[in-house]
């Protein structure tokens, strides 16, 4: 049954995605992508990817949206012109298409437990999961112990991407065509969404706490945490202006933020070193191996946390300070 | 199994699953974006309440019952406040009630 | 039942090519960022989907008793691909606003055109 | 019983997407996201029920507190986009 539900979804997705393409009014297209995750985080959860449809909700549901609407804001709404080749593309796409559906028919059935991606590593990380780390999320253990290089990775890609966002918007001329005051005050006049919002705002960034500290015991992370504070306070940005939410937390503090967080994940792996073990090695940490993995996971998960948190915020600023 | 507390949990589950699919039917039917918000919220809201009611219910009482309960909260607080928020900058923007509907049925301009 | 169960790998497919079509096609910059980013979701889908064991539940230990669990490590994949999905994306954003700063366009031709001149 | 509420909320969903699909003023696109916000947290408490692991309504509880803010970005969208259209239109005159 729960299957049929997936297939129903998965449909829904594909009508969402050519929705998407045959508009050509850019903002149509961008609440159609919110549509289409949503879809995709209700996939996630029925293939039981808990982890993966909550970074999907904490990301998709608010950060997209804005950066895109911020960036529309900034070139222009419609498509002025037609495609080009369009037959042409069309004919290389679903000659694609065709292919890779051809090549699907080798790929084991959906769900098999003896298929080549299940046997290989998978049952050593759910078997060895509560020896050494003794953590009931084994998608956290994997994360920030097994696989705690290709974590780091992947946060030196978020820095990057956040320095290269600021480097872009962050200086130069900017367009300076709207009176200051008027996009200070953000959406001060309308009072509902604004007496909403500022109760919701502690309740989100508690959330997003107990989604960092939760992160070994249930669905959750640095990763979706950082996502759910920095949606906290874009909230706070959209509500009460710009400026106040730069006042709660300054361009400087951001780009500290930014630094901080993979100095942190890279000063574990160091102290690792000198305790004594590889890089990444938490065992050392503390005198109980078990202990200092999950010492280890906590700093790292923090390092992840702050990490996004600055870079996503500090995007945020970019687009929306180039607006003035 | 078949105790008054899970006779009370299906009828509100059925009741809500109704709204929703109600609701579903007037966004997609009703005239104009006035009243089709009307379809959407309304049973959006009353649905919502049914059905969490209704698995709160079921689940007893744990923390699950607890973060029902928050979700419940957070629903009945941002929802009406989206379908406000959107009513107000489609009126800004211009777009006009239906004429049948009735002339004091908008939402309050600022 | 058989059949359908290579259902997530034709949408995959389908998603696929409709994201790579929007990116070669389209014109404008904006809408090859969204072709792109849907290209992201299907790949993200063909992982998940890779991971999902019959009968199993999502692999977070819990006192259920539950003793089938689905593969943890393309979660962990994905979940890190969609942050640093979106922060590359607002990269591409980023350039494309400087573009249309410096070219007055977000158009591509239109873009090669004045780059010609 | 279960069943049948998700069967009700994903057909909504899917009227919600025809909505979306059509149009027709963007408002109508919005509020369509918006019902499929809701919706979304509704079907993900039950199947987490379904699933016998209601550990995992965080995620319904993340869409329930974050949703919100796409239409608000949205409402900033369009009050922007008024006072472009409006300091252009008194330049121009």
């Amino acid at each position: 049954m729960i299957a049929i539900f997936g297939i129903f979804l998965l449909t829904l997705l594909v009508i969402t995605a050519i929705a998407i393409v045959r508009t050509d009014n850019l903002f149509v297209a961008v609440m159609l992508m919110g549509i289409a995750s949503l879809l995709i985080a209700g996939n996630f959860f029925l293939l039981d990817a808990a982890d993966v449809a909550l970074t999907e909700a904490a990301v998709g549901a608010g950060i997209s949206t804005v950066l895109f609407l911020s960036a529309l804001a900034l070139t222009s709404e419609r498509e002025r012109s037609r495609s080009s080749n369009k037959i042409l593309s069309f004919a290389v796409v679903s000659t694609a298409a065709l292919v890779l559906i051809y090549a699907t028919f080798d790929k084991p059935r959906f769900g098999d437990p003896e298929a080549p991606s299940q046997v290989h590593v998978a049952p050593w990380y759910l078997e060895k999961t509560p020896e050494y780390i003794d953590i009931p999320n084994v998608v956290t253990a994997v994360l920030g112990s097994f696989r705690g290089y290709d974590t780091l990775g992947e946060v030196f890609v978020v820095f990057t991407a956040g320095i290269g966002v600021l480097f872009l918007l962050g200086s130069g001329a900017p367009l300076g065509s709207l009176p200051q005051e008027k996009i200070n005050e953000g959406l001060r006049h309308h009072l509902i969404p604004r007496v909403v919002g500022r109760v919701l705002i502690p309740f989100i960034l508690l959330f997003g706490l107990y989604v960092q500290f939760h992160g070994e015991y249930g669905p959750g992370g640095g990763f979706q945490a950082g996502a759910i504070i920095a949606a906290a306070i874009i909230l706070f940005a959209l509500l009460e202006g710009e400026q106040r939410a730069l006042n709660v937390l300054s361009a400087r503090v951001l780009l500290g933020l930014i630094a901080v967080g993979p100095l942190l994940y890279g000063a574990v792996g160091v102290a690792g070193i000198l305790l004594g073990g590889n890089f990444l090695d938490y065992s050392v940490l503390s005198s109980n191996p078990v202990k200092g993995q999950q010492l280890g996971i906590l700093l790292i998960e923090a390092g992840v946390g702050i990490t996004v948190t600055g870079v996503l915020l500090s995007i945020f600023h970019a687009f929306a300070a180039r607006g003035r | 199994m078949t105790t008054p507390l899970d006779i009370l949990s299906w009828v509100l589950l059925t009741l809500g699953g109704l709204s929703i699919l109600i609701g579903g039917i007037g966004a997609l039917r009703m005239p104009d974006l006035y009243t089709r918000m009307h379809a959407a919220s309304v049973t959006d809201s009353m649905g919502a309440i049914l059905v969490l009611t209704g698995i709160m219910l079921q689940a007893g009482w744990s923390l699950a019952t607890i973060k029902l309960i928050a979700i419940l909260l957070f629903l009945l607080l941002t929802s009406p406040t989206s379908s406000n928020a959107l009513a107000s900058a489609a009126l800004l923007a211009g777009t006009v009630p239906f004429e049948d509907a009735g002339q004091d049925e908008g939402e309050a301009q600022e | 039942m058989e059949i359908l169960g290579l259902y997530n790998y034709w949408v995959f497919a389908i998603l696929l090519m409709i994201g790579f079509y929007a990116v070669i096609a389209k014109r404008n910059l904006i809408k090859k960022l969204i072709g792109l980013s849907l290209f992201q979701a299907a790949v993200f889908l063909l992982y998940i989907t890779m991971g999902k064991v019959d009968g199993g539940t999502a692999p977070i230990f819990s006192d259920t008793g539950a003793a089938i669990f689905s593969n943890p490590l393309p979660q962990v994949l994905i979940l890190t691909a969609i942050v640093v999905g979106i922060s590359t994306t607002a990269l591409g954003l980023g350039i494309v606003v400087r573009l249309k700063e410096e070219y007055g366009s977000i158009e591509e031709h239109e873009i090669q055109e004045i780059d010609e001149r | 019983m279960y069943y049948a509420v998700t069967i009700a909320t994903l057909v909504t969903m899917g009227l919600a997407l025809i909505r979306a699909v059509l149009g027709p003023s963007v408002y109508d696109r919005v509020l369509a996201v918006n019902m499929l916000g809701t919706k979304t947290v509704l079907l993900l408490s039950i199947i987490a029920f379904l699933y016998g692991r209601p550990d995992f309504l965080d995620l319904a509880l993340a869409y329930a507190l974050i949703n919100f803010i796409g239409v608000l970005a949205v409402l900033e969208f369009f009050r922007n986009r008024a006072l472009r259209r409006s300091t252009e239109s008194d330049r121009g005159a």
